[in-house]
C-alpha cells in the first residue's frame, strides 16, 4: 500500500495541549514519526530573568497546570539554598503533603486519559471524580484548585488546622476503596489489557540511553526515584516503596501509576500522623546571594531539574528549568514505529503528555 | 464468585453510578459552595493602605499600578482581568490591607469596564486630615 | 392509497422512525451520562441539535466530489427508512412479503457501503482512513451476522418477518432457543452502528471522525438521522426475530411489551459501549473470524438439528 | 542505587585533563568539572562507561558577561549526585560536538541549546526547529541583544 503522511496535531482530539506529530503510515501500520515542540513556548526562563524571585514563585507555578505546586518547590528550595535558609521542619511537611496529594491527582487524572483514549469513558469520568476529592482537599487547604500557591520564598503560606488533618485522612480512606477498584479494572479487564498489553515496550536500557526519568522509566525498569536516591527533607524519615515493572509497555505504566498512587496515599497519612508543630515560615531577604544552585526534585512525572544562579540583585541572572516530560518525548520516535494507527493514542497517552511543560 | 466480582467491576460500577445521585451541580440554579480560604476577589482596607507600593512590586502579572505623586499623594488601581490570584500582593502587604475575598470575581465581556481604582488618595483629603 | 401514503408517511414510515430515532439518541446520551455519574440531556437535546446542525454552514474541501457528498447521505436516508417500513412494529405490519428479512439485511447495509463512499470522495486524510477502516470492519461483522440472524429464519422455515414473529407464539420465544445467536446479533449490530466498541472506523483518538470528518451543516444531520433510524429499525428487527412476544400475551400488551424490549436493547447497547474499551482493527478481525464465525457456525448446526 | 564514586572519578580524569580545572562545589549540590570543549566526548565517554553515569539531566546553556563574554554550556549528569561537566565557548561561534551517538537522550537538550543560544553541534543529523518556529529568522532568544545589554 502507499505510504501516506497523517498530521496529528496541533489540533487534534487526541490532543489536550498542541504539538505536531507528522506521522507516516502505510494502510494501518505506522512506520515513523517527526516530532515538533514550541507552540505553547512562553518563554518562561527568558521571563524570569525580568521578573524578582517572589514573582518568580508565581511565574514558575505555571510552568505546568498539573504538577503546578512541585515546580514551586523546588524554585523555593533553590532559591532557600542560596539564601542558606534552615526552614523549620513543618515547612517540609506541608510541602511533602502537597506534592504527594499532587502525585495522586496526576496520576489519576492520566489514567482517565488512557481510558478515554481507548473508548472506556466511564472509567474516565469515574477516575477524574475520584481526583475530584482530592483536588477539593488542595482546594481547602490552600485556596486554589491548581495553581495552589502555597510555596513562598522561606516557608509555606497556610498552615494546616485543626479540620484539615481529618480532612486527608477520610479522602485518604475513600481514595483507598477507589484504589482497589482501580486496580480491579486494570488487573482484570479484558478490553483494556487487550489494548495496554504489549504496545510498544522499551527496555530498560532504551529507557537509560534515553535518559528517560520517572513512571514511563520505572515501568521499564529503571530503579530511580528523587525521593529516595536524592532526598528533599522530610522523604528521608519517611516510608516508602519505589515501584518498578520490568515490562515497559502501556500497560506496565499504567500499573506503576497506580500502585504509586498508593504509597503517596501511605505517604499523605504518615505525613498527617507525624506532622511537628512550628513555625511556617522564616522571613527571607529579598536580595539573594550570588551564586549558582542546582536542585532536583521528584514531580509526578519524574525526576525536576531546576539550575538557578543569582548575581546578588534581586531578580534571578539564569533559571533553566527542565520538565520531566522532555526526555519522555524522546522515546516517542523509537515507539512510534511498527506499530497500528489505533495504537498511537496509547503511546502518547502512556509517557504522560504535558506539552506545556515540555515547552515551558 | 470474588473471580467473577474482579471482572466484572465495570459493570458494577455502572449499576452502581445509575443509582446513586449525579455529581453535576447546575450552577447557578444551585448555589456553589467555595472553601473559607479560596482566592477570588481582591479587597482593600482603605485605611491600612499606606502606598507603599509593595503589592505592586510583588504582582507577577502587573495587576495593580500605583501612581504616586509624593508620599501621601498616590493612586492605587486594580485590573481584575490581568489579576492571576495568585495571592502574592495578600503576601507582600505588611500591614494587611489587601486580601482575596472567597467570593468569585465578576465576569463581563469588556475587560476595561472592571477596572477598579483601589485607592485614590487625593491631596485635598489629605489637607483635610 | 390514502392508507399507503399513511403507512410511508406516519406510521411505520417516516414520522414514527424519525420520532424513534430523537427517542433512541436521547436516551442512549441520557444513560452514558448516567452511567459516568453526569445528569445528561434534555428530551429535546436531539432535535436541537438536528436544528443547529440545519443552520450551519456546509463546508467541504476542495477536490471533494459535492455530488456525492449530497447523494450518499440521502441514498443511506432513503435505505433505513425503507427498511424500517418492512420491519413490524409489535407484529403490526402492513408490507410484509416472504423474503424481507433478506432485503432488509441489506437495506441496512446500504449507509455502511455509503459510510466507505463518503470517506473516499470527501478529500480528507482522516476520511479515507475511516473509510477504509469501516469497510475492514463491515468485513468482520457481517458474517457472522448474517448466520447468525439466519438462524431464526431456519427454525421458524420462513424468511418473512411477520411469520419468523408470529410464529414465535407457538414455539416460544427463539432467544431461549438461540441464545450465542441473539448475542452473535447484538455484537454485529453495534458493528454495522459503529458504536463503542465497535467504533473503529470514527475513534476520535486516532482518525477524528472518520469518514464524517469533512462533512458539516445539514448533510452531516441527515448523517446522524441515518445513524439513529439505523440503531432503531435494528433493535426493532432483533426483537422481532428474537423475542417476539405478540402472541403470547394478551394483544393489550403487546405494543408495551415490544418497546420494553426494544428500550432494553438500548440499554444493553449503552451498557456495552460504557464497559468495554474500543478493540483495534485486527483484534476486531480476528475476533470475528476466529470466535464469532464457528459460534454462529455451531448455533445454526444446533438449530438445524433441532428441527430434524 | 550505587551513588557515584567521586574521588576514583577524578583519579581517573586527572590523567586525561588538567587537575586544576576541577572545581568542586562551585554550584551547589553539584560536582563540577570544567573541561576544554574538544575533550567533552573523551570525558563522557569514560563517565558513561567507567562509571556508568548514564543519566543525563540536561544541556544547561547560559551567555556570562566577562572580558570577552562567552557562553557557559553545562552538561548536568546525575547519578545519586550531580555532577556538572562545565565548558566555555567563545561568543561568536560556539561549536560543539553533539554527544548523541552515545547518549541519544541528548537530543532535545542539545536542539534546545542550539537554537535558544545559537551553539552549532556538529556530528549529528541535521534536525528542522524543535522550539522556535520554522521561519523563525532572528538571532537566538535567549542571548542578550546589544540595547539590553
Amino acid at each position: 500500500m502507499d505510504k501516506m503522511n497523517i498530521p496529528i496535531g496541533p489540533q487534534h482530539p487526541l490532543l489536550k495541549e498542541p504539538l505536531r506529530l507528522n506521522i507516516e503510515i502505510s494502510g494501518e501500520r505506522v512506520l515513523g514519526g517527526i516530532l515538533r515542540l514550541g507552540y505553547v513556548h512562553r518563554g518562561i526562563e527568558k521571563l524570569a530573568q525580568t521578573r524578582n524571585y517572589n514573582q518568580n514563585v508565581s511565574l514558575t507555578e505555571r510552568v505546568c497546570g498539573i504538577c503546578s505546586h512541585v515546580h514551586t518547590t523546588t524554585f523555593c528550595r533553590a532559591v532557600e539554598a542560596l539564601l542558606g535558609l534552615e526552614l523549620p521542619e513543618r515547612v517540609h511537611y506541608i510541602r511533602a503533603l502537597m506534592c504527594e496529594m499532587e502525585r495522586i491527582h496526576s496520576h489519576l487524572l492520566w489514567l482517565g486519559i488512557l481510558a478515554k483514549h481507548i473508548g472506556l469513558e466511564m472509567v474516565f469520568m469515574h477516575t477524574w471524580h475520584d481526583r475530584e476529592s482530592i483536588l477539593d482537599v488542595m482546594e481547602e487547604m490552600s485556596g486554589g484548585r491548581v495553581a495552589h500557591a502555597v510555596n513562598q520564598i522561606g516557608g509555606v503560606r497556610f498552615d494546616l488546622d485543626e479540620d484539615h488533618g481529618p480532612m486527608v485522612d477520610s479522602t485518604v480512606k475513600k481514595l483507598k476503596v477507589d484504589y482497589e477498584e482501580l486496580l480491579d479494572v486494570i488487573e482484570h479487564d479484558t478490553t483494556l489489557k487487550a489494548r495496554t498489553q504489549g504496545v510498544a515496550p522499551l527496555s530498560t536500557d532504551d529507557m537509560k540511553r534515553y535518559c528517560v526519568v520517572g513512571p514511563v522509566a520505572r515501568a521499564s525498569g529503571v530503579d530511580v526515584d528523587m525521593r529516595r536516591d536524592d532526598p528533599m527533607p522530610p522523604y528521608d524519615k519517611l516510608d516508602f516503596q519505589v515501584i518498578t515493572h520490568p515490562d515497559g509497555d502501556a500497560w506496565s505504566r499504567t500499573y506503576v501509576r497506580l500502585q504509586e498512587i498508593r504509597q503517596s496515599l501511605h505517604l499523605c497519612k504518615q505525613i498527617i500522623d507525624d506532622i511537628p508543630e512550628g513555625p511556617i515560615s522564616v522571613r527571607a531577604p529579598r536580595k539573594v546571594p550570588a551564586g549558582e544552585v542546582v536542585m532536583r526534585s521528584e514531580a509526578p512525572r519524574g525526576e525536576l531539574f531546576y539550575y538557578l544562579r543569582s548575581d546578588g540583585s534581586d531578580y534571578p541572572a539564569r533559571l533553566k528549568i527542565r520538565t520531566p516530560t522532555l526526555p519522555a518525548l524522546g522515546i516517542l520516535p523509537e515507539q512510534l514505529s511498527e506499530i497500528h494507527i489505533a495504537d498511537i493514542p496509547v503511546v502518547l497517552a502512556g509517557i504522560d503528555l504535558c506539552i506545556a511543560c515540555a515547552d515551558r | 464468585m470474588q473471580w467473577l466480582k474482579k471482572r466484572m467491576r465495570l459493570l458494577l460500577a455502572l449499576v452502581e453510578a445509575l443509582t446513586g445521585e449525579a455529581e453535576t451541580v447546575s450552577y447557578p440554579k444551585t448555589e456553589l459552595e467555595l472553601p473559607k480560604g479560596y482566592r477570588g476577589a481582591i479587597q482593600l482596607d482603605e485605611e491600612k493602605c499606606i502606598g507603599c507600593g509593595l503589592c505592586v512590586m510583588d504582582c507577577p502579572a502587573h495587576g495593580l499600578e500605583l501612581e504616586k505623586e509624593s508620599k501621601s499623594v498616590y493612586k492605587l488601581t486594580y485590573y481584575p482581568a490581568r489579576c492571576a490570584y495568585c495571592g502574592q500582593c495578600e503576601r507582600a502587604c505588611h500591614r494587611q490591607a489587601i486580601t482575596h475575598t472567597n467570593q468569585l470575581p465578576g465576569s463581563t465581556t469588556d475587560p476595561e469596564s472592571i477596572i477598579v481604582i483601589l485607592k485614590d488618595q487625593k491631596e485635598q483629603e489629605d489637607s483635610d486630615e | 392509497m390514502a392508507e399507503s401514503l399513511f403507512y410511508l408517511l406516519i406510521f411505520p414510515g417516516i414520522t414514527f422512525q424519525l420520532v424513534c430515532g430523537w427517542f433512541f439518541e436521547w436516551f442512549d446520551r441520557k444513560l452514558q451520562a448516567r452511567f459516568q455519574r453526569r445528569v445528561g440531556p434534555r428530551w429535546f437535546q436531539p432535535l436541537a441539535d438536528l436544528l443547529k446542525l440545519f443552520s450551519k454552514e456546509d463546508l467541504l474541501p476542495s477536490g471533494a466530489n459535492e455530488f456525492a457528498a449530497a447523494a450518499l447521505p440521502l441514498i443511506s436516508l432513503g435505505a433505513v427508512l425503507t427498511a424500517g417500513v418492512y420491519v413490524p412494529i409489535a407484529g403490526f405490519s402492513p408490507a410484509s412479503f416472504e423474503g424481507d428479512l433478506i432485503v432488509i439485511i441489506f437495506l441496512l447495509s446500504v449507509p455502511t457501503l455509503a459510510y466507505y463512499l463518503a470517506g473516499i470522495i470527501s478529500a480528507g486524510i482522516y476520511s479515507v482512513l475511516g473509510g477504509g477502516r469501516s469497510l475492514l470492519q463491515f468485513f468482520s461483522y457481517e458474517v457472522p451476522l448474517l448466520i447468525a440472524l439466519s438462524g431464526p429464519a431456519v427454525m421458524a422455515g420462513t424468511w418473512s418477518i411477520r411469520e419468523i414473529s408470529s410464529i414465535q407464539a407457538e414455539m416460544g420465544p427463539f432467544v431461549l432457543f438461540q441464545p450465542i445467536g441473539f448475542i452473535l446479533a447484538v455484537v454485529g449490530l453495534i458493528g454495522k452502528l459503529k458504536r463503542s466498541p465497535l467504533d473503529i472506523p470514527k475513534a476520535k483518538s486516532e482518525v477524528v471522525a472518520g469518514s464524517l470528518t469533512e462533512f458539516g451543516g445539514v448533510k452531516l444531520a441527515i448523517w446522524n438521522t441515518v445513524m439513529n433510524i439505523q440503531a432503531v429499525v435494528g433493535i426493532f428487527l432483533l426483537v422481532n426475530l428474537y423475542s417476539s412476544w405478540s402472541g403470547i400475551v394478551a394483544p393489550v400488551l403487546a405494543v408495551p411489551v415490544f418497546f420494553l424490549e426494544s428500550v432494553l436493547m438500548i440499554f444493553v447497547l449503552s451498557a456495552a459501549s460504557a464497559v468495554f474499551a474500543r478493540l483495534r482493527i485486527d483484534q476486531l478481525a480476528g475476533l470475528g473470524w476466529k470466535v464469532l464465525v464457528p459460534l454462529a457456525l455451531l448455533q445454526l448446526l444446533v438449530v438445524i438439528l433441532m428441527g430434524v | 542505587m550505587n551513588k557515584l564514586d567521586v574521588d576514583a572519578l577524578f583519579n581517573v580524569l586527572g590523567g586525561e585533563i588538567d587537575q586544576a580545572c576541577i572545581r568542586q562545589d562551585s554550584i551547589q549540590n553539584e560536582v563540577v568539572i570544567e573541561i576544554p570543549a574538544e575533550k567533552l566526548p573523551e570525558v563522557s565517554s569514560i563517565l558513561l562507561d567507567q562509571f556508568d553515569l548514564y543519566h543525563l539531566s540536561t544541556i544547561t546553556a547560559e551567555e556570562r558577561t566577562g572580558d570577552p563574554d562567552y557562553l557557559e554550556v553545562q552538561y548536568n549528569f546525575w547519578k545519586g549526585s550531580g555532577l556538572t561537566l562545565l565548558i566555555r565557548l567563545e561568543k561568536d561561534s560556539p561549536v560543539l560536538r553533539s554527544l548523541t551517538g552515545m547518549i541519544p537522550g541528548a537530543d532535545f537538550y542539545e536542539r534546545e541549546v542550539a537554537e535558544m543560544f545559537g551553539v552549532r553541534f556538529t556530528h549529528r543529523a541535521e534536525t528542522p526547529p524543535l522550539l522556535l518556529p520554522d521561519d523563525w529568522d532572528g538571532d537566538p532568544p535567549m542571548l542578550q541583544k546589544e540595547e539590553t545589554k
